[in-house]
């Protein structure tokens, strides 16, 4: 069936040549077609999220509603499932319409927000980016489409939440502390946060660190072996996130501590908000939200009105054009506000003024 | 007195059985196996006019250009993983190997430059040599070593780069111009890789020993016994796929500009099946690079064409199994198998 | 004089070698429980002992059932899928956050056929269709994951029905339940393994497909057979998993094939097939969880377990493959 | 009285090779048949057809008069006819019980489950029957080969229980793994067998089966040519059977075997040694001569060819090539020196099945149709013209899957290949015409005296006597290992084949 003399090899050298022929008409993408420049009146809305069936993601989306029934504009919602490759693609395809638009969007990693943005320019779009970005790129090196990077200073949120905790353990005892993926940077300031609390606390003292990566399973066992390696000690859980704080809550059901040591996490997760408002009987106590709906409606807003030519995005500080946003706390007493979106006048301000809950350039 | 003139009739002379061997094909070859070489080409082109009738911009030089970029690392990763299943093994570790590829090739760029990339490529050929010693020399089935491998190298990837991306902060115009530069108007990479895919086909087909890794799959006691050596041909095809695991890792890192302990994880299964639908029979023997690169596009044009027809991304990791099962079922040669493990 | 060509085991005589491959395993684990006890000795408290066999748990009902499919010489490498999806069965058909479905232990068994049906498909695409164990699994294993994600859609469904959640939290009589319940698919294994054809059967494929074939034995049907004891093995391990983390999701399975296969091949199982057993399994499996646990405490790096794991498959199949070299051996 | 078991003209063909030719021979109750033959002369397919491993093309088998067809080795096994196999089938991995009632456990597994007590009782009533002190519990693999043999002689006898006949039981080689006391057992185990079945005795040892046997039957080229009553019969009456008539000296070319004794020596072979197989074997190869190897199975002759060309290590002596020892490490070391190995498994060792006749022919020396590191298409083509017109392959055109020609062709494809390497020097020819039908034998033997007219040094292990004898210049006899007697063979005066024989069983 396969002989030596293969003509096809033959056949493939000819597309050799015709390739290398093709070598004459190179360029570069960085001196693509500039941007079409400009804004105009009429502009889709776009928000770009990981699904809908997550709740942070839906009710951020919501709260692109609310902005689009605020500027009654019709909001366009696109979904990749964590997958960058499809989010890339989709944001390409905006693009592709030739329309201006304006994009909300959170990216999946650091590495997909620079392919996003720089699609984006190449689009002739506006584009406001949360959470994940490359330490070492902003928003000015860019472009002006993209107008602005909003995330949050995990030290400040961390602080605040770890002083919960010590105010619920009546300021002694010892804690263990459930880390992220290590070298994550909202990870490293979350615990920043808790040790500057610690040294505000001279009572609490620090059992254990150990890293469960962000993931439930992980805690689960980690917080298994490091009760049993404490037994009786730990009088206090920290965790890094809902995820972890809600695996470690089934590490002491599975021991029947559950209740009697307190647990704090970050996200506010529904699941994490359910046992924040039964605290007494699953020890949950607080964790912290960004506030995803003013994170959709806000964003959006600003994306917007950049792109209507409201807000000149040239004459922006670098400030405002990479802020971080306003965290609070949750505890069973302000759980209530969190479990359900807010009336649109609640956050028509925030609408009008994105940048009202600024606290302060990222450093 | 030579074989020629041999006394008793001889049967080839006779002038009936002659005839009667007219009729079967010269090359004793059915016009199915004739025709089932290029079922992958169909199942391509088919692709693409569906698409196209479904999202008319899916053939614009814009989408052109995100399929040519995504293409670059996969055909990478499976030129590699296709010597391997040419010899009738297979490489469970191509894909880890690659990350952990990323993970030197983002460590290293930033003070190293070019010379990072070539170490890193060493590195990485060098785990492919390891691999095939150990399945040639101890005489282990491949899918048991590569399995270790795939563990051992993905737990050293997390372990040096702290289970987190590292961004290439300076250095990468080394690799930059990779993700950068055009050609045509379309990306470099995807050019090169397909250049890269043409080269070895060429190869194949004009070297001396360019079938050996066919012989080695398709009958591996003749060869030896004719005096090849197939410890180092099996040594060889574990090293290329370390190699083009290394390749593939420098062409991710151009793209993502970031290298991770799991960047290519996600490709171990896309890949494979860009091998096997491209036509390689994982029994060995059969396929070459072309088949591999109308695989990869295949792969390719189709998750662009499962969006575009609206399936929700997380069907095609159903999918990527479903194609591995069909395909190898049907490229398989049975006669070949003694009893399948 | 002359006696059929024998493998020539120059060094050990073969009783000793036979001693080491079956008391082997064993001196290892005691060896390890000693070194972390003197090194740590919370380790040999009642506490940290019970911790110890409920984190054994998962891993010993994954690697009994794998341990039939390995004895045929084949392999599984469909685990995580399979305890993905069935970990999503059970959570969305017992009481659950996401839809009205309350099946409570029908739910259980419900997930665990999932797990056989996957087991059912992996033996029919090795036996029917002709595909090497290792590619058949790598394939459905991936359909078991998507099947997952789509069941998944974005958000992990939480399982309410206390009663499911005291198989994977609750104990009695101090032990945990699902040591207990993983002890019971453990002596089902052992029974099925000793006293049915089916377990018989597979060490005689294992040991010599060819003669099992000439002696009429239908070797498909108990190839099958093997796969399915995998499928369901894994099935179960999705539901113990789901009713101890409380939640279904297809990362529930990351780790458990890596850990299921170095423990069988740790405790003298052969990989090449026709050795070994399900207690020599559950002592392979003591050893990972042994040293893992160990390493927690003495603060070793997680990842290097990984690391550790896959360099141990290696070194296990090259050492017990050794002696059987020749020249002209084929080994793809 | 009717025969336990007949057999009336099986003939059975393998690609268009005839294995059997209308054999006939029958079984009485209670009595032990002898069955005799060389190598190839059809013993072990005539013992398959029996057990229903192979079907036969024509004739019948009658198992107590009436006829019966065997579809695969269970429905022979219910037929009440068991076979102590030649090479090992039991499994080693499980118990001596388990084995002996492997896949007709009867009521020892009811719905599947296994009831250890009764299988064990069982298997205890077979080992009772051969007093073997073997416990049906013990794993095979713990078990002595002699002891092997015993528990597949219990596992022969166990098919009675289930046939209401008397069971006819096939031993086939049964004493090539024996020695001494373990052989008088044996002897003693037929005995006993006879007062309750019949015995087929398959031996190349004639002076055991003379002393087991009532009849004897001797086979030759697939044709049954001989049956005497034991008591009757010699020795030399049965070589003079088994060997057959004398072959004309011109289908084997002999006119063309031109003397050696000047030629310089191309392979020296000092003391070489493999442990188990064979030992101190040596002798010299001229350029141009023949040595032929004589042995019968368990002689070490094939093992001896395989170390040889490096497929198998050796445990000690060495080999001279042209006064330079060498070392072969695998058989790529031992093609480097110039050796060539036409293998007896020419299917799998021989040509590349899947590949191309040419591709096969530039296998062993691709450098003669290149130019630098690359292929010459042109010049490929050229040459594997001239070896297809010179061996007069018959095949459609050089680029035909080798797999689809015939054996004959196939093993002229085989010689091509190492023809075509300029540094070939010494040949190793393993049963070269093994399956091979009459024509294409005679090529190969054309072929041989070519090579020889050229300085070719051969190493020849035919499959008879007759084509031993008829090609080689010296005649090595080989038995248990050791090299029992060399004969000169120059043309006009060869030794006869009865001569061999005395030295070879």
């Amino acid at each position: 069936m396969n002989h030596i003399f293969r003509r096809r090899g033959i056949v493939a050298g000819g597309i050799a040549l015709t390739l290398a022929a093709a070598l004459i008409g190179c360029s570069s993408a960085s001196d693509d077609s500039g941007s079409t420049g400009g804004t105009s009146d009429d502009v889709t809305a776009v928000q770009s999220i990981r699904s809908m069936s997550n709740p942070y993601h839906a009710n951020w989306a919501d709260g692109g509603a609310l902005f689009g029934d605020w500027a009654d504009v019709e909001v366009v919602t696109i979904v990749d499932e964590g997958d960058s490759q499809t989010q890339l693609s989709k944001i390409r395809a905006l693009g592709a319409e030739g329309k201006v638009f304006a994009l909300n969007v959170d990216p999946n990693d650091s590495s997909t927000t620079e392919a996003i943005v720089k699609a984006v320019t190449e689009a002739g779009g506006y584009v406001v980016t949360q959470w994940n970005k490359p330490d070492d790129l902003w928003p000015w090196d860019v472009s002006d489409n993209w107008v602005a990077h909003i995330s949050f200073n995990g030290e400040t949120s961390g602080e605040e939440v770890s002083q919960a905790l010590f105010d619920a353990m009546g300021g002694s005892g010892n804690i263990i502390a459930l880390q992220g993926i290590l070298d994550n940077v909202p990870a490293k300031q979350r615990f920043a946060g808790l040790q500057k609390a610690l040294e505000a606390n001279p009572g609490i003292k620090l059992l254990a660190d150990q890293t469960a990566n962000w993931d439930r399973a992980e805690a689960f066992s980690v917080t298994q072996t490091l009760l049993s390696q404490y037994q009786g000690q730990v009088d206090g859980i920290w965790a890094a996130n809902d995820n972890m704080a809600l695996g470690a809550f089934e590490a002491l059901t599975a021991a029947g501590l559950a209740g009697t040591i307190p647990i704090v996490g970050f996200d506010a997760v529904p699941e994490a908000l359910e046992n924040i408002q039964n605290s007494d009987e699953t020890g949950y106590i607080a964790t912290v939200s960004t506030d995803p709906w003013w994170q959709g409606g806000a964003g959006l807003s600003l994306a917007y009105q950049a792109a209507t030519g409201k807000i000149k995005v040239s004459e922006l500080s670098h400030e405002q054009r990479a802020f971080y946003g306003k965290q609070i706390v949750v505890t069973l007493d302000n759980v209530g506000d969190f479990t359900k979106a807010p009336l649109l006048d609640a956050l028509k301000s925030d609408l009008e003024n994105p940048f009202l809950r600024s606290q302060g350039p990222i450093s | 007195m030579t074989l020629m003139n041999r006394r008793t009739d001889e049967a080839a002379a006779d002038p009936s059985t002659a005839a009667l061997r007219a009729i079967v094909p010269a090359t004793g070859r059915s016009w199915r196996d004739r025709l089932t070489p290029l079922i992958p080409l169909v199942v391509l082109i088919a692709l693409v006019l569906v698409i196209t009738i479904k999202q008319p911009n899916f053939l614009s030089l814009y989408s052109m250009r995100g399929l040519l970029e995504s293409v670059a690392p996969l055909l990478l990763l499976a030129l590699g993983q296709m010597f391997v299943i040419l010899t009738g093994g297979i490489d469970l570790a191509f894909a880890a190997v690659a990350s952990f590829g990323t993970v030197l090739l983002a460590l290293w760029i930033p003070d190293m430059g070019p010379g990072g990339i070539v170490l890193a490529l060493l590195v990485t050929s060098l785990i492919g040599f390891v691999n095939g010693f150990v399945v040639a020399k101890a005489q282990v089935p491949s899918f048991i070593v590569t399995l270790g491998a795939l563990g051992l190298y993905s737990g050293i990837g997390l372990w040096i780069s702290g289970a987190s991306t590292i961004r290439l902060s300076e250095g990468y115009d080394v690799v930059g111009w990779l993700a950068d530069l055009r050609i045509a108007q379309l990306p470099a990479s995807g050019l090169l890789a397909i250049v890269i895919a043409v080269v070895i086909a060429v190869l194949m087909g004009t070297l001396r020993r360019g079938r050996a890794l066919h012989a080695l799959g398709l009958a591996e006691p003749a060869v030896l016994m004719s005096g090849i050596s197939t410890v180092r041909l099996r040594i060889l095809a574990f090293t290329l796929s370390g190699l083009f695991s290394g390749l593939a890792a420098v062409m991710l890192v151009a793209l993502q500009r970031s290298g991770g302990p799991s960047l290519a994880d996600s490709m171990q299964l896309p890949a494979i099946a860009a091998v096997v639908i491209g036509g390689t029979a994982i029994t060995g023997g059969v396929g070459g690079a072309m088949k591999t690169l109308v695989g990869a596009l295949i792969i390719v044009v189709l998750r662009v064409g499962l969006s575009a027809v609206g399936v929700d991304p997380a069907w095609e990791q159903v999918f990527y199994g479903a194609v591995i099962v069909a395909a190898v079922a049907l490229t398989i040669d049975r006669s070949r198998l003694r009893s399948i493990k | 004089m002359t006696h059929p060509p024998t493998v020539d085991e120059r060094r050990l005589s073969p009783r000793v070698r036979r001693l080491i491959a079956d008391a082997g395993p064993l001196v290892a684990l005691i060896v390890l429980i000693v070194v972390f006890a003197v090194a740590n000795p919370v380790f040999v408290s009642p506490g940290n002992i019970g911790i110890l066999l409920s984190q054994a748990a998962v891993p010993l009902v994954i690697a009994t059932g794998l341990t039939f499919v390995i004895l045929l010489g084949g392999i599984d490498l469909s685990i995580e899928g399979v305890v993905a999806t069935s970990s999503l069965v059970f959570a969305l058909t017992v009481a659950n956050d996401r839809n009205d479905l309350a099946l409570g232990l029908f739910g259980a068994l419900l997930a665990v056929l999932a797990g056989s049906v996957f087991g059912l498909a992996n033996g029919l695409a090795n036996v029917k269709l002709g595909i090497p164990s290792f590619m058949a699994t790598l394939g459905l294993g991936a359909v078991g994951i998507g099947i997952a994600t789509v069941l998944f859609a974005g958000r992990s469904p939480r399982v309410l029905d206390s009663g499911m959640r005291m198989l994977g939290q609750g104990s009695t009589l101090g032990i945990a339940n699902i040591f207990l319940i993983a002890v019971l698919v453990l002596v089902i294994g052992w029974f099925v393994q000793r006293f049915t054809r089916l377990g018989r059967y597979g060490y005689v494929i294992g040991g010599d497909e060819a003669v099992a074939r000439l002696s009429g034995v239908r070797v498909g049907r108990y190839k099958i057979g093997a796969f399915v004891l995998g499928g369901t093995a894994s099935g179960i391990a999705g539901v113990l998993l789901g009713s101890q983390l409380g939640v279904g999701m297809p990362t529930i399975g990351s780790g458990t094939m890596f850990t299921a296969i170095t423990a069988v091949v740790l405790g003298g199982t052969l990989l090449t097939g026709g050795r070994g057993g399900v207690l020599r399994s559950f002592v392979g499996v003591l050893i990972i969880v042994v040293l893992a646990n160990g390493l927690i405490l003495i603060g070793v790096n997680p990842y290097a377990q990984v690391a550790v794991q896959g360099l141990v498959i290696i070194a296990a199949v090259v050492a017990t493959g050794w002696r059987l070299r020749t020249r002209v051996r084929i080994i793809k | 009285m009717t025969a336990v078991l007949e057999v009336k003209d099986l003939t059975k063909r393998f690609r268009g090779v005839v294995a059997l030719d209308g054999v006939s021979f029958e079984v009485r109750p209670h009595e032990v048949v002898g069955l005799i033959g060389e190598n190839g002369a059809g013993k072990s397919t005539l013992l398959k057809v029996l057990t229903g491993i192979y079907q036969p093309d024509a004739g019948v088998v009658l198992r107590n008069g009436e006829p019966v067809t065997f579809r695969n080795s269970s429905d022979a096994a219910r037929a009440g006819i068991g076979m102590v196999h030649q090479e090992q089938s039991l499994v080693t991995s499980v118990s001596v019980a388990e084995n002996i009632l492997l896949g007709a456990e009867g009521d020892a597994v009811r719905f599947g489950f296994y009831n250890w007590p009764k299988l064990n009782a069982v298997a205890q009533r077979q080992l009772d029957k051969i007093a073997s002190a073997i416990s049906p519990t013990t794993i095979v693999e713990k078990l002595s080969f002699a002891e092997r043999q015993l528990v597949e002689l219990a596992k022969a006898m166990y098919v009675e229980e289930g046939a209401q006949v008397e069971p006819v039981i096939i031993l086939d080689e049964p004493t090539s793994v024996l020695e001494g006391a373990e052989l008088e057992t044996l002897f003693a185990q037929i005995d006993r067998l006879r007062q309750i079945a019949s015995v087929i005795f398959v031996s190349h040892r004639l002076e055991e089966v003379l002393r087991v046997s009532d009849r004897v039957y001797v086979l030759k080229d697939g044709r049954s040519v001989g049956e005497t009553d034991a008591a009757s019969a010699d020795i030399d009456l049965l070589h003079r059977l088994m060997v057959g008539r004398e072959s004309s000296a011109q289908f084997y070319h002999e006119d063309e075997q031109l003397p050696v004794d000047e030629a310089p020596v191309k392979l020296q072979v000092k003391n070489l040694t493999r442990a188990g197989q064979f030992e101190d074997v040596s002798f010299d190869v001229r350029a141009g001569e023949v040595v032929g190897i004589a042995g019968v199975i368990g002689s070490g002759r094939e093992e001896l060819s395989r170390v040889l060309f490096g497929a198998e290590p050796s445990t000690s002596g060495s080999i001279v090539v042209d006064g330079k020892p060498v070392k072969f490490a695998s058989p790529v070391d031992a093609v480097s020196s110039g050796f060539g190995y036409i293998p007896a498994e020419r299917r799998i060792e021989g040509i590349a099945d899947g590949l191309s006749v040419a591709e096969n022919i530039f296998l062993v020396a691709p450098q003669t149709a290149a130019w630098g590191p690359f292929r010459n298409p042109k010049k490929a083509l050229e040459i594997a013209g001239a070896w297809i017109k010179r061996l007069r392959i018959r095949t459609p055109d050089e680029r035909t899957n080798v797999g689809n020609l015939s054996g004959g062709n196939q093993q002229k494809v085989v010689l091509a290949k190492w023809l075509n390497s300029p540094e070939l020097e010494v040949l190793i020819l393993d049963h070269p015409t093994r399956g091979l039908d009459v024509g294409a034998k005679e090529d190969v033997y054309i072929f041989v005296r070519e090579q020889c007219a050229k300085g070719m040094a051969v190493v020849l292990l035919a499959d008879s006597l007759e084509e031993t004898i008829a090609l080689s210049h010296t005649i090595l006899v080989m038995r248990d290992g050791r090299i029992e007697r060399r004969f000169d063979a120059p043309a006009g005066s060869k030794p006869k084949p009865v001569d061999l024989v005395e030295r070879m069983v």
